[in-house]
């Protein structure tokens, strides 16, 4: 095993014992040292809540914006140097709520970048209300008759979307994940890893309980992965049995191969001209 | 100035008014004429009314003129709705359905043919016979030119290079263009003039956007994130236009929120990133102009206002953001907002704003309008590219110990040395939470004590950056204040008045926040009142001076029907104010 | 046929000549002729742009609110009173562009509007940047070397979030359009109608010649409109075969249905009670 | 005051410090003592330090004490943290894991508990004693009732209505209870006082949160929506508690975007409605309340300030928001803004909020904070709910002609007469952008003044609503001003210095737009000189009062570190000013 160590920083963590996200940093840390980026090659981004904490909790660089809006702040550092190893980091109410516009454009642009959603189903900074992927009926104290709206499906949006790369993790499953955000990183285009996070503070129904006679992997060798239909059928699964695993993938090139002036190199890299841009306004 | 004519062409949405002011602008302009040209239209594609009006002068033209001395009516709405605005010998050019020929049956013309000073001509009548109704405003500029006094040459050079390519059409444009000249021969137009014969271009004709865009394309713009909204899109498409030659991406986002967003996101991995927008786009924009503020990250925002609130009126112009802008945001960080008043300015704004923005890593708001944006003007000076872009950039190399890096560290400006992510050992951690030296998240009393000060630290250093007002005969007893695109207006206000014996000079602020306080005081301490000249309601500006200087203004001039200044207006509504005084 | 004449008004339509609106506000008229709505018994509420001006054009009342905000404007007064029956006019860029976010969040509400997006593949009144729907490659001022991203299925996307009535109209074919309207307003959830909708000022690719030989109706005898695996392939039909008509339609309860203050009537119905409210207060 | 004790309990969030300050207020509370209580959290769900801070006295408590006279540490940190803050003869109560008999080995303990005034008590131990550890908040509680002097009989009759439904818990309650009042018995506690015997409640103790709840179902709100957001989170959490009994929907949204728009669909539709934030959600709603300012549509908004900008501190308070509520949004239209100081004026606040912004068909926005919302404090009177709400709507009946209504019709006070969608032959026709009187979209200069114009003649009668100033020894020469939540502060620190012999007053602002200006300059006439007490880093309250009146401070008191005010840190600063000023 490569030494996940380099990735440890003295930053005192703020979760709850015992909360899932403690299996996703484990697993970040794990890609990122089988994939040897060293820290100081990767870019965290995140939104807010619990969630998008974990860049703290990581030796990286990291920029940690506002709630929902990771995916554009992401896109522009992509955009300005697409050399970037970009990771996002938002909760299901960051990503599918108050950001939910902006997953939409990633997934029209489909951006190289690699989007860990941690989903728990519920807004856990906030202590507690109901998120966009909580089930009909889930109670809390803003909805105390339960949620009255069907919850989201994340998987299947990003699927009717034109996804190239959607997936799905559970939190204890810590190698497992590894391997899809590895799969992720290398991937050309957006892809979309959403996590099944526990939240043992305000979920008390997607617990680890919940999910240990729930969660199946899909065996890489039968599954291929490369059928849209299957793939929609499969995130479909709920009730008695949620599949993980790389959900769908199919071959794609990243939006910045699209992008005129991105042709010779990122923009960062490219030299200052004044005498071009001198003759280029003078010529109007 | 002994030439002065301004020229309005009117007609519907479609209609090619922006072809025919084109075509006289550019011929004018090529002369060595000085000219400026507001472009007055609806928030639709097609029909209604729209105009375009040109004002063409042998001397620095800064603001449109209250007068309309030739109205190029492509429809008989036109003449209805700019009759009040004739000059008394001006002359109405109406196109009219019938042949020309038929000039003197005036029964079978529209009523408003019948005017005295209008001439009904058949433009679209000609442009048929010369081989499409398209040619229309060929023909209508044509005539158009004529009048002016124009050589027949000169409009020929400009239709050859406008139709350069496509020989047949231009041979039909050239007979349209013809037979407009010819149709108004013996027609007498008091304002016609000696045409400059060996004249050159008095400088670069134009609009309000291209200035902005090329100032960013000479600071070294590299990301600019929008979603569109007149009257800032423009801007956008002017910079697309670079596209395929220079490094510069211009991204459609899905939302306002994206686009503010993204160019935080970009100028942190190290590019230099604008958006455009108009007050609604900056209203979304809001939350994210705090981000900015709190990681300190370096952007240009151009809010281009129009009249509000809320949708308003979308292609009208308006300078009702100046408060909302300097305050929005919830809390406090530094900003600088810039309110341009030139195309000159304008291009040499963008340039400081990108500067001063990363120099003092705060975002930098520039406010202009939607009159300033959509006319055409034209330069006063060359526009020149900066030789050397400096980005307050450091690297490793610069730091005894990359790994210790610390992005908020403390220092005495405020501003703390600022290294790029993947760029070296250094890490740069950036957060929108309160954070500590390092950036990461912190709640204690004394991390936030020590941010907060820092980033207000910062606020002394660019005030010193902040010019003082623009005086223009500073000394005199009244001043007329205003900021942004009314600075030409209130100049020619100013000589309009003076050449009537009032003392009176004008203030114009293009800097706007940090308030240059101090220079302000100065400016205004010698004058015995001061009147303050914007378009809102409120004296948005004069409630600034006075909540920064205790100075409160004797009167303000308030326009906010939407449509821009003229000089005449302005100096009428002064002198009213000047009679209560004495 | 019903007389339509009674949703005429006077006030100028802003509309270019032969833009595809007219057909579409030709059809709200027919239905709501059709199923005997007075002019006063009808809200349209819209967002920004040219297909949000519809309301005006309409004898009617009506809110014509901020560009992509139209659904959270008529959810409000669907929630206060839920009685009424609300219309909502929208543009691609308005509805899944700056107002993707309440799309969603509509489809996952299941709330009792009517959704009729005038779909024409571009910003008609920003005059012709490309929109979510555009296609790739779509060549505009503001995208000179065309569209790089992908453009976005809302049909599909409608579908993926468990909408349970999901149809495309033609802005051509009235008599057919007005029939899908009728259906959503009687829908008791939430209705997404997607209209083709050509816009001869600067959409040059989807014109009425590009639909003529694509366009075909949906069967009512054939084809059920039940099972969502059909109906997302037929939402995925494009190239040389575009479907119109109910795409899928499954029973549902409305959102206003299923929240519990809302079960004594609507809330505007209500009576104020400041005997009860000091009751409940002192409780506390 | 003959009693005025602060207790604070301290430890990790999740380990119940919530539950002790709950038992120990409402037992003071039922005594007839007064109090008020503050939380300090972070912004995370376990771990870390917080505390709650209660002063109970027999006179009415407006503020937080800058002393600890008891401090329940549920951890060692606890001891360490609030040091500094410990009054002269203040004692700590240290929860230790050891077994109390063993006290006097204080080797064994952390280095915490050996200093002198601290007591290390195994409050777990004895909770797992009497059952549980999870009564380890029950312990603690006794005991710190005991040392404060209350019979047991007292704390046995709020753990009776506590533990009411389960009787074996509430056993088990007793026995730990018991054993906390016990384990301090021979303790001598130099602020314990004589507890009253025969008190009764002087008044209803809740939070802020819950006084703005409660103040929006007596005015009637039938909708709240919101998207969840610190410290605003709590008033609709109140709210929606009452969703099964009384008809208000509390509607969770997918963003504060929708949030406000939602309302203003609402409150179109014809019933009152609600939103409230924190600065980041209103800088999202800052283009929906231009929506609802063209279109003159009714909302209330409570903004509850945190530190910014942007994230900031979550769980902090600040008073930073105020200049950005009043100018937010594009262009000019009349708003209400206010900030009550104490929750009685909170809820009689929600009351006219709704009543004024229906009156004049204007939004209302209401700034509060953190430490308003998240303190328990006491009313000093009756919260009364209105036997009847005012609408101001008009119906078909109210119409000579319903179908020529016309929502935005011109009147002398600005507001057009109101009717209702879909409930009449009346159309009630509404745009954002610039329109005609009957609502349809208008460009015309004639419409665009009309409506500006309107929308301002609204302001003459909305300043005339407006209150000024409240005035505490307002005639003094030397003036404190604040506010919003510092009201009860600020007397108290004004007490403090007149009891030093100062001559000072303070003028405390609950209403701030359209500003008071008159009221304002009449009541700071008077003084010589007057200091503005904020916590924001610029002093707005000061900027506005010059924006306004032209009228300057002296000196601004600023505290932006996210803690409240105590009545002493304002006293003491202010003393340095008027050291300055003699
Ligand atoms: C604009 C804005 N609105 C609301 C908030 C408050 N807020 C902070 S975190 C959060 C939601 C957290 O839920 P989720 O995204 O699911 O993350 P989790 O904490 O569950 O990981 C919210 C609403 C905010 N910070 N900014
Ligand atoms: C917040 C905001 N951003 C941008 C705009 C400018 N704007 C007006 S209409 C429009 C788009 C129009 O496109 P679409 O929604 O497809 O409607 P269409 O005109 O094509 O019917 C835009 C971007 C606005 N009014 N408000
Ligand atoms: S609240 Fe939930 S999601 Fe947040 S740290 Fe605790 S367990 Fe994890
Ligand atoms: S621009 Fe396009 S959508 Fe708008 S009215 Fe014209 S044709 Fe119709
Ligand atoms: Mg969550
Ligand atoms: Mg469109």
């Amino acid at each position: 095993m490569k030494d996940t160590t380099q990735y440890d920083n003295d930053y005192e963590n703020k979760w709850c014992p015992g909360c899932g996200n403690f299996g996703i940093l484990n697993a970040i840390k794990k890609s990122l040292a089988d994939m040897e980026i060293a820290p100081e090659k990767i870019l965290m981004v995140s939104g807010i809540g619990q969630a998008a904490k974990t860049p703290h909790f990581l030796h990286c660089n990291f920029f940690h914006g506002l709630h929902g809006r990771a995916l554009p702040v992401a896109t522009g550092a992509k955009l300005a140097d697409h050399d970037l190893t970009i990771l996002v980091n938002m909760g299901d109410g960051d990503c599918y709520g108050e950001g939910g516009n902006h997953l939409l454009a990633a997934l029209r642009r489909n951006i190289n970048l690699t989007l860990l959603v941690h989903n728990n189903m519920v807004y856990g900074l906030t202590k507690g209300q109901a998120s966009p992927t909580s089930r009909h009926g889930f109670v809390t104290k803003a909805q105390p008759q339960g949620v009255a709206g069907q919850a989201s499906n994340p998987l299947t949006l990003a699927l009717s979307q034109g996804a190239g790369f959607v997936a799905r993790g559970y939190c204890k499953e810590i190698e497992h994940l590894s391997q899809l955000i590895r799969a992720g990183i290398s991937y050309p285009g957006f892809s979309l890893i959403d996590i099944l996070q526990v939240c043992v503070s305000f979920n008390k129904e997607n617990t680890y309980t919940f999910y240990k006679d729930r969660v199946y992997t899909l065996d890489k060798e039968e599954y291929k992965a490369d059928d849209l239909h299957q793939a929609l059928d499969l995130t479909m699964e709920w009730e008695d049995k949620i599949p993980i695993g790389i959900i769908y993938r199919k071959d794609t090139r990243s939006y910045t191969d699209e992008l005129a002036p991105l042709q010779s190199g990122p923009l960062i890299k490219q030299t200052y001209d004044p005498k071009k841009i001198q003759k280029a306004i003078s010529a109007v | 100035m002994s030439i002065d004519v301004t020229v309005t062409i009117g007609g519907e949405a479609g209609q090619g008014i922006q072809t025919v002011g084109d075509i006289i602008a550019r011929v004018c302009h090529k002369a060595g004429l000085y000219l400026l040209a507001i472009n007055d239209f609806e928030s639709r594609i097609r029909g209604g009314h729209s105009f375009l009006q040109i004002r063409i002068s042998d001397q620095p033209v800064l603001a449109p003129h209250h007068k309309i001395d030739l109205l190029i009516a492509l429809n008989a709405e036109t003449c209805v709705r700019h009759k009040k605005e004739m000059a008394e010998n001006g002359l109405v050019l109406l196109d009219v359905e019938n042949d020309a020929e038929k000039d003197d049956s005036k029964e079978n013309l529209p009523e408003e043919a019948r005017e005295k000073n209008v001439l009904p001509i058949a433009f679209s009548q000609m442009a048929k016979d010369a081989g499409g109704k398209i040619m229309t405003n060929t023909v209508a500029a044509g005539a158009c030119l004529a009048l002016l006094g124009a050589p027949f040459s000169a409009f020929e050079h400009i239709l050859k290079t406008t139709f350069a390519e496509k020989e047949k059409i231009l041979r039909n444009n050239m007979i349209a263009g013809r037979s407009g000249f010819d149709a108004v021969k013996n027609t007498a137009f008091a304002k016609a003039f000696d045409w400059p014969s060996h004249g050159s271009a008095k400088g670069k004709l134009l609009s309000g956007s291209q200035a902005l865009a090329f100032g960013a394309l000479a600071a070294d713009c590299r990301l600019a994130a929008f979603y569109p909204m007149s009257p800032a899109t423009g801007i956008m498409i002017h910079l697309a236009e670079f596209m395929d030659q220079l490094p510069v991406l211009v991204e459609q986002t899905e939302d306002e929120i994206s686009a503010v967003n993204m160019i935080i996101g970009a100028s942190y991995a190290g590019v230099r990133a604008l958006t455009a927008t108009s007050g609604g786009g900056f209203s979304l924009m809001t939350e994210g102009l705090g981000l900015a503020g709190i990681t300190e990250t370096p952007v240009v925002i151009i809010n281009s206002q129009r009249p509000g609130p809320a949708t308003g009126l979308p292609t009208r112009t308006g300078q009702g953001d100046l408060l909302f802008v300097i305050h929005a945001s919830q809390d406090e960080f530094p900003r600088f907002v810039f309110a341009p008043g030139s195309v000159n300015q304008a291009y040499d704004t963008m340039i400081r704003a990108f500067h001063l923005s990363e120099k003092y890593q705060v975002p930098a708001i520039i406010l202009t309008d939607q009159y300033f944006n959509d006319s055409l003007q034209m330069t006063t000076r060359e526009m020149e590219v900066p030789t050397e872009i400096v980005r307050f950039i450091t690297t490793d190399a610069d730091m005894s110990s990359p790994s210790e890096y610390k992005r908020f560290a403390v220092t005495a400006s405020g501003i703390s040395p600022r290294a790029l992510p993947c760029k070296g050992r250094a890490l740069v951690c950036v957060t929108a939470n309160e954070h500590d030296e390092a950036g990461h998240m912190s709640e204690t009393i004394a991390d936030r004590n020590i941010m907060v000060e820092k980033r207000q630290a910062k606020i002394q250093g660019m005030t010193e950056e902040m010019k003082g007002p623009d005086r223009y005969h500073g000394e005199s007893d009244v001043l007329v204040v205003g900021w942004g695109s009314s600075a030409g207006a209130v100049r020619e206000a100013v000589d309009q008045l003076r050449s009537e014996n009032f003392n009176i000079g004008a203030l114009h602020f293009s800097d706007l926040w940090p308030f240059p306080r101090k220079k302000a005081q100065d400016a205004l301490s010698g004058c015995k009142h001061f009147i303050t000249v914007e378009q809102n309601a409120s004296s948005q500006l004069g409630r600034l001076i006075r909540q920064q200087t205790g100075l409160s203004f004797y009167s303000a001039i308030l326009k906010y029907d939407g449509r821009p200044f003229t000089p005449n207006w302005i100096a009428e509504h002064t002198k009213s104010v000047l009679e209560e005084i004495r």
